[in-house]
């Protein structure tokens, strides 16, 4: 019981995390934003493919070797980020109205006998609204896998791996 | 198009609105522009082997690009000849035939017709097998390594209808050293739609050096290679930059010429094992290109859709039209085949953040072309036409440089900072392309 | 459309791209087409009772089939006559009228317009009250509980439309047994949209045998009724196999004609009740009919847009145009009225595991109408029309088996396994509608 | 438009549907009417400043509306004159000029093209600065306030656009206690998408007070500011209720004329203070305006696609033309500029719960104009024009009430609760506008 | 850790109440809705202007001063939902399918020494999908944020901001 | 406190299960998620009619009586899995790029006595996201009222109520 109600807490505390995060992102406050992710955080969002059943292998661009949507470091988010602060990054000036829907979260199996792990990996689905100007409207949804890293008592993104479903891309830009 | 003169008058540099939102001139295209030219269709390194097969586009419509079992390189009409039917819906893959999942008819990888269900019972002598084959392309060209085809038997030949731009065009596909051909392109295509007609980019990526304000935000945050700005600027400062269109086909390039007693600029210094090779490359490329050494490209656009830009990012962009209002963008990103790894995976980063709508430049290019588009639709905004005057009657025809001669109409803009020239060359020949009657009309 | 002509060549089996995706042909369909042949509405049993009504569609239009107060049955165009508004939103119920809720006009059961906000006051004898009632349909017909309605007056009898097609409309709606009529149907319509062009399903359903591999992934998995394929085949097996074409009329249909000497075949092993069931009903069958006994149907086409399925599982579909790119799909499911509620029951899973949107094999169907669609749009695929070869010229007027003569024009593919008799008839009788004034050209 | 005679047949009541689903009648609005119309932009009271803008729309497009550094007001097409790119993508803000974020053109408050990159060196006198300001409207007017204008150089000014119906436009701008002007817009525009024709809201306003079946549930529920029915009805009761048309404008309003001798109404009773402040109002309007203090105001429509509705809740509607299919509306909120905090309260929370898509009321008018407008797109819908018979030949040109006369072709439908004799004056001008050549047809 | 479980189960008991709160609104038992505000309740839903980045103060119009999409206490509410049962508010009538999915529940830090606070300030997530007739389907899409109170034994909304994220609203109504 | 503890437990296990069936879906694992449900379990998914407020009744077509999307036991469901599983199911090949995010988790009142009760009742939201081959996008949204029952440790689905939010079925097939 008392492992359980552990893991419970656990998950409840990476939940509120999630949601954090996603009140950042919605209220724009990106340099917070950045400040959960690790220095060493990789940020990797791969294209997909319609490919037979059959070779699955296939359907996924790689990372660290083809080219993809995302496939960086804190470096270039931080870029992502500054160029937004401009003001004259017009493609998001006026500013979109986003919402980040988080559903689904899932914590994978952690040690049971380490009822506080410093690394957890954690499992998400998002659904991202964005509506801008006047009636330009996108949806993005797919799925998040997420290494958090315990960082003095807080979490921190250490890895996302982002899978979009969707193969052409149906929105001018991800910013 | 009867009133084609009135909308596109170059020499005045005023052109319409309508030609970029009339549903009626889209229509014409299709069967004036796309069905005429030569059009990118893929590269051969995403076809190694016997079997092996891309899906591609040309114009609005799903081709298949593949190699047959002999080797051969083909590109189909994505659509079985019994009732239509896609007949690969794929992206990608190795295949003896293309099955119709409809009613089984199959072709192999050459195109011909070689099964059919019941053929003896069903059809008897009916069906000529042989006149149902998939539909290939009238033409196809591989032109060091990339694939180009048309549907018009009538076309001129790919080099003929490549003419002088094979000089510009080489700055992107030849090695940086100066060798032939040897690039590849790195894999991952970027696709995705923007909600503007398909022309936008095509001109933006002509020869326009002018919307240095769409991309502060950039050069402010850096994203070079050097780590600031866009580009390394250093070895563009202190060359001519030129402005280079072929109005008589319709294509352009931003070049630059750098100086002829130049010594190499520095570039890519926060990367060493890159900056190394480069220099290498410029060392070589002197001792291959002769005096062609100081010659370097930039974005330009080969009519009538696909946009080679012949420097880091370097890329083979193509605007598929879909619909008046709407442009499909696939997106190739080359390297040196045979450049080290460290280097392709530096770049492999560097084209990622810079290019695409995950790329931080070219969004802002995107949400200016959406809205340019949008706000030209209304009946008052047609009656005003864009104005294209820059640089109207400062192009030659005969530059030279120490002695070195380029191709082109070309308009100097190192002192002018921007033109319109290349723009008006590529409009002059789409209202040639939208008034001839066949190829015949369209060849001197 | 005065090219029609050369886009549909039916003596040569080919028929162009163009009628399935040309807008200017699609806006031509809805007038030439759709506003003067019979057009299946609903089943009887679907209104019992006075005042009973159900929201259906003719074309691209929505309609009321209702009961009146005296039990006569009526359709009526769904919009009212003051303003169009829809007078019922709802897609079945009970009423004493149909009362508009934009101003209130209300109009009986009997189409009559009974009430009318202030009418003395604010209209005086302007509003002729008689002549603003709903818009009736020109003719109707209860044809064995089955509704149908056509808008013009001038369109022959609904049984001279039906003509010698009456034998096989008859085997989906008449009992199994052979007793006349019988049949209905149990709750629930399918709707669903298809992005293709209506015609596509519509010339499916007229007659293609062929397309066995898009339904394949069935066959390996099994939902027959007796467990195994798609259906039972053996009694098919046993049978000649005849596509029936009337191509004066439009309508075709799928048969089987069994041996004079067959025996009864087993089917439906895996239910004792029902597969009894079945081989009594085959008893009265061969009792009441005769010779006749030995014909089975299966998908047909009634033009335009009617498709019956007359075994299992028993269907009525009709495929509304909903523009030239979309279809939207109404599915009516039929049983024996007074088969045993077990027997009802193991149809009614049948039905759902096979067919419509949640069905195993019409998901199949689907894919490869939505693509063959989408594949024929463009500018080059519009240059190649589809093949309607197969079976050219083998068919006869004057069918008939051991003594027992067939009406229509049919092609016995027994051994071709399959034939394209069905879709060319269909076609010459679509292009005599797109090219006939009105209905004087039309019959013969 | 050679068959508008067919389709609008007012003198008979009759309307073609055509009108309201035709693409190409769509068309041909945009330029026969929204390029040649007074359209209404905004209210002065948004942009109090120099330097404040607001986003507006004529017709299909998007305009701005500034005051300029000197405080004068102007509205441009919100689109740069190189490559049309929107300079303007804020709904409102204060600026100094407008910068294009393409290329960095850059126009002042008063439109002039201030900034050009590299003006000198890039284009030196090619450009004509002055001749590539943003394009401004033709005329504007600010009338008490209102803001208004025309593409049309050759429309006659705003007060004779406006003519007789000043007087009805007047009970909407000016103080309700009778005073010239002095409203303001409490802030907020509501805007919103409904699926119809543009032309559905704006004769809906006109004048029909005949869809009381729409709103009953909100009769039922009771919203007034009386906490009864729709609005207070008592002073309505006891008055005259006219139908007003300007046919030869266009323009027309429901209005009600109080007797000569009628005491004040009580409303407003469960609000004291605002009581008080009416009843204070009506005795100055009494005071100032003579006998017109017994004219008040309903909804009505100014010719082509603006709706004042004269009493709370007090509002300037515009129907927007978002094609043949959708209208976009924005909806403006007045208010005595000087009456009490609390008086504006009460009322803000009225129209919140009266108005638009979170209205009580209006939703129920947009499910109406919804199917309305779809019921009758179809083939057959469109062979039956909608009826406009109320009230024929009942209008007066010369209206007198005990000495009061009043302008407008009057219909007094206080015993006849409603007429369509504004909806037919509508129609009228606008066929007038969709066959005529120019403005000079228009004029009489 | 007690505390952290106090506080894991006043969030459950929340997210408790906001899933009834849907189930009432999509089951359409809209007098049960009501009982779920409190007497004093205010109903706010402000809309969004395109503004510049750094003038974020103009982006939403103003309760109590500017019009809004809604702003209102319980009695137009009641009205709302007596409209709808009348059953003939046409705009409901036949009633829409609506679907109101509820993610990213935050609750607001309260007194970490009152477990059971009588106030708490709850954010979350909507997507309210409405589909009606045939084919006519909206997405409304955005974020709220409620004061719910403690009363007799359950919870009871006292304020609601609902932020949808739109400027032109793309639906004919908000019903 | 101890209960409405075991009531959070139960639910946490619940929601766990509920996000590991959507994961096997969205990674096509078909046969693993077949073992999900129970040899008897029904699965069920009526149709939808416009009709008056004040007929419900005649909304949904019955199951084991009318015509319905869905009606059946786990011999159709393996059969549906099995066609995909040949790789040849053309609307399912190239396979579906799907993403199903689930919401709004209820656990209905169950035996508070009875901590580890055997049979749960399951309210929650779906939005299913499809898109395949190029361009082509659904969105299915609506609510499962799912019978889990515990078997040998583990949960499984022994009855499943699907209502989807449409009348007209925006999609052309339900795979
Ligand atoms: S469509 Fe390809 S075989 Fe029939
Ligand atoms: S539209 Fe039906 S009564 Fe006016
Ligand atoms: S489009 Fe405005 S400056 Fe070029
Ligand atoms: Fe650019
Ligand atoms: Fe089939
Ligand atoms: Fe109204």
């Amino acid at each position: 019981m008392s492992d359980r109600l552990a893991r419970l807490l656990l998950k409840e505390d990476i939940e509120a995390f999630l949601y954090q995060e996603a009140e950042l992102l919605d209220e724009r406050r990106y340099e917070a934003w950045l400040d959960l992710f690790t220095d060493d955080a990789h940020y990797f969002m791969p294209m997909r493919r319609n490919v037979p059943h059959d070779e699955p292998e296939r359907e996924f661009t790689r990372a660290g070797v083809d080219v993809n949507w995302f496939d960086e470091g804190k470096d270039t988010l931080t870029r992502r980020v500054r160029q937004i602060l401009t003001g004259i990054h017009w493609a998001e000036e006026p500013p979109s109205r986003t919402c980040h829907m988080i559903s689904n979260v899932q914590v994978l199996a952690t040690d049971p006998a380490d009822p506080t792990p410093t690394e957890v990996t954690v499992r998400s689905r998002f659904l991202v609204y964005r509506n801008r100007v006047e009636t330009e409207t996108d949806f993005l949804v797919g799925r998040r896998e997420d290494v958090l890293r315990r960082v003095d008592g807080g979490w921190k993104i250490a890895r996302r791996r982002i899978v979009l479903d969707q193969s052409v891309l149906l929105a001018k830009n991800l910013t | 198009m009867d009133n084609l003169e009135s909308l596109v008058d170059v020499d005045r540099g005023m052109i319409s609105r309508e030609i970029f939102v009339n549903e009626e001139i889209y229509r014409r295209e299709q069967e004036q522009v796309f069905a005429r030219a030569w059009l990118f269709v893929g590269h051969e390194s995403q076809i190694p082997g016997a079997g092996d097969f891309v899906v591609s586009s040309m114009g609005e419509e799903s081709v298949i690009l593949c190699r047959d079992r002999a080797g051969a390189i083909h590109v189909f009409l994505n659509s079985c000849r019994h009732r239509g039917m896609k007949v690969c819906r794929y992206d990608e893959g190795n295949t003896v035939e293309f099955m119709c999942p409809y009613h089984g008819w199959s072709y192999a990888t050459d195109g011909t017709l070689v099964g059919v269900p019941f053929l003896k019972d069903a059809y008897g002598p009916q069906l000529d097998r042989a006149r149902w084959g998939l539909v290939e392309v009238a033409q196809l060209e591989n032109y060091k390594g990339t694939i180009w085809a048309t549907w018009d038997a009538s076309a001129p030949s790919f080099l003929d209808y490549l003419g002088g731009y094979k000089l510009y065009l080489d700055l992107l596909l030849d090695a940086w050293d100066g060798r032939e051909g040897g690039t590849e392109v790195i894999g991952g295509v970027h696709k995705w739609l923007i909600p503007c007609n398909w022309k936008f980019p095509a001109e933006n990526f002509s020869g326009d050096r002018y919307h240095g304000v769409s991309h502060r935000s950039v050069d402010m945050v850096g994203i070079g290679p050097s780590g600031k700005g866009r580009r390394d600027m250093q070895e563009r400062n202190e060359a001519r930059w030129l402005d280079v269109s072929f109005p008589e086909l319709g294509h352009s390039m931003i070049a630059f010429l750098r100086a002829h007693d130049s010594p190499l600029a520095p570039a890519y210094q926060d990367a060493p094992v890159v900056a190394d090779y480069f220099r290498r490359c410029e060392e070589d490329r002197r001792r291959r290109r002769g005096e062609y050494w100081r010659l370097f490209g930039g974005p330009g656009t080969m009519f009538p859709n696909t946009s080679p830009l012949a420097r880091q990012p370097r890329t083979l962009a193509v605007w598929h039209p879909r619909g008046p209002h709407q442009t499909e963008v696939w997106r190739w990103y080359l390297v040196d085949a045979d450049a080290p790894a460290e280097v392709k995976d530096f770049l492999r980063h560097y084209y990622i953040r810079y290019s695409g709508p995950s790329g931080l430049t070219e969004q802002d290019d995107m949400e200016n072309w959406n809205y340019a588009h949008k706000a030209s639709r209304g009946v008052i905004a047609r009656q005003f036409p864009y104005n294209y005057e820059m640089g109207l009657g400062r192009a030659t025809r005969a530059f030279e440089d120490h002695g070195l001669r380029l191709p082109g109409t070309i308009s100097d803009v190192t002192a002018a900072n921007a033109s319109e020239n290349n723009q008006r060359g590529y409009y002059r020949r789409w209202r040639q392309f939208m008034e001839a009657g066949s190829w015949k009309d369209l060849v001197s």
